[in-house]
């Protein structure tokens, strides 16, 4: 789906690799592809943020949109397990801040500069990233008593 | 049967009256309202059409628990149900329920029944307000900002048929009516039925103007907080102002307990406010609600303007005549 | 109403109001913490996750075959768009074949379910705007008795009333015979008669209009910036269809329109949602017509369900679920298992306006907003 | 009543040995009619409560769509004299439609414990029943008796609105057989 030629100009621009569904780039790259692609490219429509859990690394994934060629790009920036934090895209995109905020609450990645940066899905006191492969599915919290029997 | 003897049977027999209608005007509006929406309504609750629902509401909730939350206003918050009830009821006792015949037949009955109509929403604002919740306390509030604003043109049309008859004893209103119902004074009546129509339904906390008991937005509003018997009294209490306000303008409007003679005067009278509670649920089962802001801006642009020429064109045709 | 309430700034002469989780109009559990002045809404913010089943965690403990009926329990009000994305996102990555009359049953169960879902919207919205104690109430039971109709004819073709497990990787499961073919063409007219009795209830009155006209503006720039998707987008002024822009399974053989509108209020979420409905009903009925002959799926899920793998890969497929853009993101390492399943749900797209909407308005206008966005807290929180 | 639950209503209390007013009552029982001048007052009170069930507006996730489908007008519960308070000051009876995560289960907690006495919960579906297939996840409590006493399990992933009434009826059956909320014995 993505445009060829936007992955070509953000490949030379920020020294990005394109990739089945868009580009990989690093991270301290990843503020300056975002405002060149809302700005340049006219990629206004945002899409959503996740995290993949790789081996050694964690990374972050943004999709955004043109709202009226519809092609969809996503960026991907690699963070080390040891060093979770990047730049926020909430000020070029909206919507990215609850998408954030959600990847941050599941995987503890942290966004510099995010509007307010929260847990979101689980509560407040919560302790630990549940979708990081290191946790247990059925970790007892609150409510949620002790493992009794064996997870499928 | 002379003096206070009397008086205690008659007050005693429309009380009692009042009570049951009141709790069977909830199931006839549950079972109106089922027809509305493609449903039956009450049913296995006593055999035919479950007419023993309202028995059965008012014994689980006499035996259901009564909280008084910690942080509310204990004195006020028991008291509120009271204020509630108690004027609406109070306010049958000035209804003529045949030639002469009215619990209280005091020169000037009209304007007390209306006052007391008004208390009632006294005990809503000292629920809303005792309660210390924060929903009940908007509902107080949106009341205090409807009451204040609503009182005014229901009252000015109310003073219509009072210039018709020249008196403010009710008996002296329906008698005037024998030649012409006042709803059929050209004009005037009609105008004069329709604003009340509205500010009744605003008084009585109906759909489309209730904005009192907002239910989607404020839960339960002003009665968040009560249980048991005190949210029966105030439930009976809604229901009670309602047929009140409806006994009020048959009396006003359709001519009281005036009718062909082959039905007494009280059947008469009863036929006619079962007739305008249907005419509110038909209004209140097919409307959406207006916002607080839409519902003020009727008041002060709309109502209050037309009651005000209304009152004015009622004076002037009976000086003319 | 429930969690106790206890802040108040005084300060600033605002009062913080606790709406929800148990709330009559909050569509769930959503949680919205209110600050008001007045009846004026300064500044409100959702709080959601109380319906968060960490249905993300689990897809990567179950095999693939195991998951399409754990996703129909997200989007409990469209469940099969939210299997359909799934199995489209599975079936993209295997290269898995589709036989055509599998793909045309899938459309044809998601248009049924897109019109079931507007009903349900269109009745919730009625209870927001008109209360349990009042003509809200009346159009919500009009609703729901077109909506059995419609759970009637599924039941009879799946087994469920809603929760159909229909789709599975490389097609469907039930198939449609003649006597219910008839039956869903009757039925689409009997709910396309019925259409103008609902809009009578609702649209058609003035107050509805004056309680959803030019409430919850939703400007295009931030329609865009925020990347609210569905009958909300449209509503705004793009006619943006993930139907018709990255068209899947049928409906590249199928003609239709694709209502806009550009007032962006809840208004014209309303009127969007309300023409959805009708070109539904005249979907499902091109469905039928042109239901090609054929198998029904390529494979079937095998006794070892942990023996299907996937090659190694990335995709992310959409399907335009009844609130919109449903996506799944899907990473593979080549087990037997997903290594990650980012789910891209609408209702977590459309929430996300609510901070920018409220504030300015009355209390009224938050159910009436909310109402309008159509969030699904299962399809939010998943 | 012993266990420090709560006293339920009317239950007779009657001296070892001596002919008390139960005895004389099934004697007067036996005339034709006679059994509803002696309408016991528990009887009557249990009689009411099970008329005149009110539930909380509270639905979570995908069961509470087939619980407003069943308050709907096909299978239409006001029927049986249930209508629905959203306010817990005035409901009854629980109807606990959906998952129970963590985050929800101390508000259902408070809610449960602003409810009046008497008061009831009915478990609607596999999810609030045992958590379902996301028995497992670290988000979900594995049923709700973790939080609340359940007096009724209806099972489905979700009850049909035909499960949801025969669940209801069985509480009824409970009410009247004056058993203490939150004992999860079926009233049969």
């Amino acid at each position: 789906m993505p445009a060829a030629e936007v992955v070509g100009a953000l490949g030379t621009r920020f020294s990005a690799t394109p990739y089945a569904l868009g580009v990989e780039l690093h991270a301290t790259a990843l503020l300056e592809a975002a405002r060149a692609l809302r700005d340049a490219h006219g990629y206004r429509y945002y899409v959503l943020a996740s995290a993949i859990e790789r081996k050694e690394t964690i990374e972050v994934v943004h999709a955004v949109r043109h709202p009226d060629t519809h092609d969809t790009i996503f960026l991907k920036a690699a963070l080390a397990k040891d060093a979770l934090e990047i730049d926020s895209l909430a000020y070029v995109w909206s919507g990215a801040e609850w998408h954030e905020r959600e990847v941050f609450d599941l995987f503890g990645v942290r966004f510099r500069g995010h509007p307010d940066l929260r847990r979101i899905l689980m509560p407040d006191e919560y302790e630990g990233h549940p979708l990081r492969k290191d946790f247990p599915m059925d970790t007892p919290w609150g409510y949620r008593p002790a493992k009794t029997e064996p997870a499928p | 049967m002379t003096g206070w003897l009397g008086a205690l049977v008659l007050s005693a027999t429309v009380l009692l009256v009042a009570m049951t209608i009141v709790a069977y005007l909830t199931w006839i509006e549950r079972k109106v309202a089922a027809r509305f929406q493609n449903r039956i309504g009450p049913y296995q609750v006593g055999v035919p059409h479950g007419w023993l629902q309202p028995l059965a509401d008012v014994l689980k909730l006499i035996v259901k628990e009564d909280i008084t939350p910690r942080s509310a206003d204990p004195l006020l918050f028991n008291l509120a149900p009271v204020m509630v009830v108690a004027p609406a009821l109070i306010g049958f006792a000035f209804i003529p329920l045949a030639p002469g015949l009215a619990v209280v037949d005091h020169p000037y009955s009209y304007l007390f029944f209306t006052a007391f109509a008004s208390l009632t929403l006294l005990g809503i604002f000292a629920a809303g307000w005792s309660s210390n919740n924060k929903y009940a306390l908007l509902s107080a509030l949106r009341m205090v900002a409807m009451v204040a604003s609503y009182e005014i043109p229901l009252l000015l049309t109310l003073l219509v048929p009072a210039v018709f008859a020249g008196s403010f004893r009710l008996t002296d209103v329906v008698e005037a009516q024998r030649g012409l119902w006042f709803i059929a004074a050209p004009v005037v009546g009609q105008v004069a039925f329709l604003v009340f129509l509205v500010c009744a339904l605003a008084e009585g906390n109906k759909v489309p103007l209730d904005l009192i008991e907002a239910e989607s937005e404020l839960i339960a509003a002003y009665n968040v907080e009560y249980s048991g018997i005190k949210f029966a009294l105030f439930y009976a209490g809604e229901y009670a102002h309602t047929l009140a306000i409806c006994a009020l303008a048959a009396t006003v409007f359709l001519g009281g307990y005036l009718g062909p003679a082959f039905l007494p005067g009280v059947v008469w009278l009863l036929l006619k406010i079962l007739v305008l509670f249907l005419g509110v649920l038909w209004i209140r089962w097919s409307l959406l609600r207006v916002r607080i802001d839409q519902a003020l801006r009727l008041n002060w642009m709309v109502l209050l303007p037309i009651a005000l020429v209304n009152l004015l064109a009622a004076a002037w045709w009976v000086a003319r005549s | 109403m429930s969690a106790p309430i206890e802040v108040v700034e005084r300060e600033f002469g605002e009062l913080a109001l606790n709406m929800g989780p148990q709330h009559p109009s909050t569509h769930g559990v959503l949680r919205l913490i209110l600050h008001l002045s007045g009846e004026t809404v300064v500044k409100a913010d959702p709080s959601i996750g109380y319906l968060h089943r960490g249905v993300e965690k689990l897809s990567e403990h179950l095999a693939y075959d195991q998951l399409a009926p754990v996703y129909e329990r997200d989007d409990y009000l469209a469940p099969t768009a939210n299997s359909h994305a799934y199995c489209l996102a599975v079936e993209a990555l295997g290269k898995i074949e589709v036989p055509p009359r599998g793909r045309w049953m899938r459309a044809f169960v998601a248009e049924w379910q897109r019109v079931s879902s507007h009903l349900v919207w269109l009745g919730t919205l009625g209870l927001d705007l008109g209360g349990a104690l009042g003509g809200g109430t009346t159009l919500y039971m009009h609703c729901f008795r077109e909506r059995e109709k419609i759970l009637d004819l599924l039941e009879e073709l799946t087994g469920t009333r809603y929760h159909t497990n229909m789709n599975m990787i490389g097609g469907c499961r039930y198939d449609l015979d003649g006597a219910m073919a008839a039956k869903s063409v009757a039925l689409s007219a009997e709910i396309a008669r019925a259409l103008p009795e609902l809009h009578a209830l609702a649209g058609d009155t003035g107050i509805f209009r004056e309680r959803t006209e030019g409430v919850g503006v939703i400007t295009k720039d931030l329609a865009l910036s925020l990347g609210v998707t569905g009958p909300t987008l449209r509503a705004s002024g793009f006619p943006t269809d993930i139907r018709t822009a990255a068209p899947y399974d049928a409906y590249p053989e199928l003609r239709f329109e694709i209502p806009v509108r550009q007032a962006g209020d809840a208004l014209a979420r309303y009127q969007v949602r309300m023409d959805e409905i009708a070109i539904s009903l005249r979907l499902v009925d091109a469905i039928v017509e042109g239901l090609p002959p054929g198998p029904l799926f390529s494979r079937k899920p095998i006794k070892n369900p942990k023996a299907t793998k996937l090659p190694a890969g990335e995709t992310y497929v959409a399907v335009e679920s009844p609130r919109g853009e449903l996506g799944f993101h899907l990473v593979s390492d080549g087990t037997a298992q997903p290594l990650r399943l980012k789910i891209n749900a609408p209702s977590f797209a459309n929430l996300q306006a609510v901070p920018h909407l409220l504030p300015g308005g009355l209390v009224a206008d938050v159910v009436a907003i909310l109402g309008s966005l159509d969030p699904v807290m299962g399809d939010v929180d998943r | 009543m012993a266990d420090g639950t709560l006293p339920v209503l009317g239950q007779p209390s009657k001296p070892a040995g001596s002919l008390g007013l139960e005895d004389i009552a099934e004697e007067v029982v036996r005339f034709p009619g006679g059994g509803l001048a002696l309408l016991h007052a528990d009887t009557l009170f249990h009689w009411a409560q099970t008329s005149s069930l009110w539930p909380l507006t509270f639905g979570l996730a995908c069961c509470a769509i087939e619980m407003m489908a069943t308050f709907a007008g096909r299978y239409d519960l006001d029927r049986f004299g249930m209508i629905l308070r959203p306010t817990p000051r005035q409901s009854d009876v629980m109807i606990i439609a959906g998952t129970v995560t963590i985050k929800m289960a101390p508000r259902i907690r408070t809610l449960y414990d602003q409810m009046a006495h008497p008061k009831w919960v009915i478990s609607m579906g596999s999810c609030a029943n045992s958590g379902d297939h996301y028995r497992n996840v670290y988000s979900v409590v594995p049923g709700v008796d973790h939080v609340i006493p359940v007096d009724v399990y209806v099972a489905g992933c979700p009850p049909t609105p035909e499960a949801l009434m025969e669940g209801i009826f069985a509480l009824q059956r409970k009410i009247m057989a004056g058993r203490t909320p939150g004992s999860a014995d079926a009233g049969r």
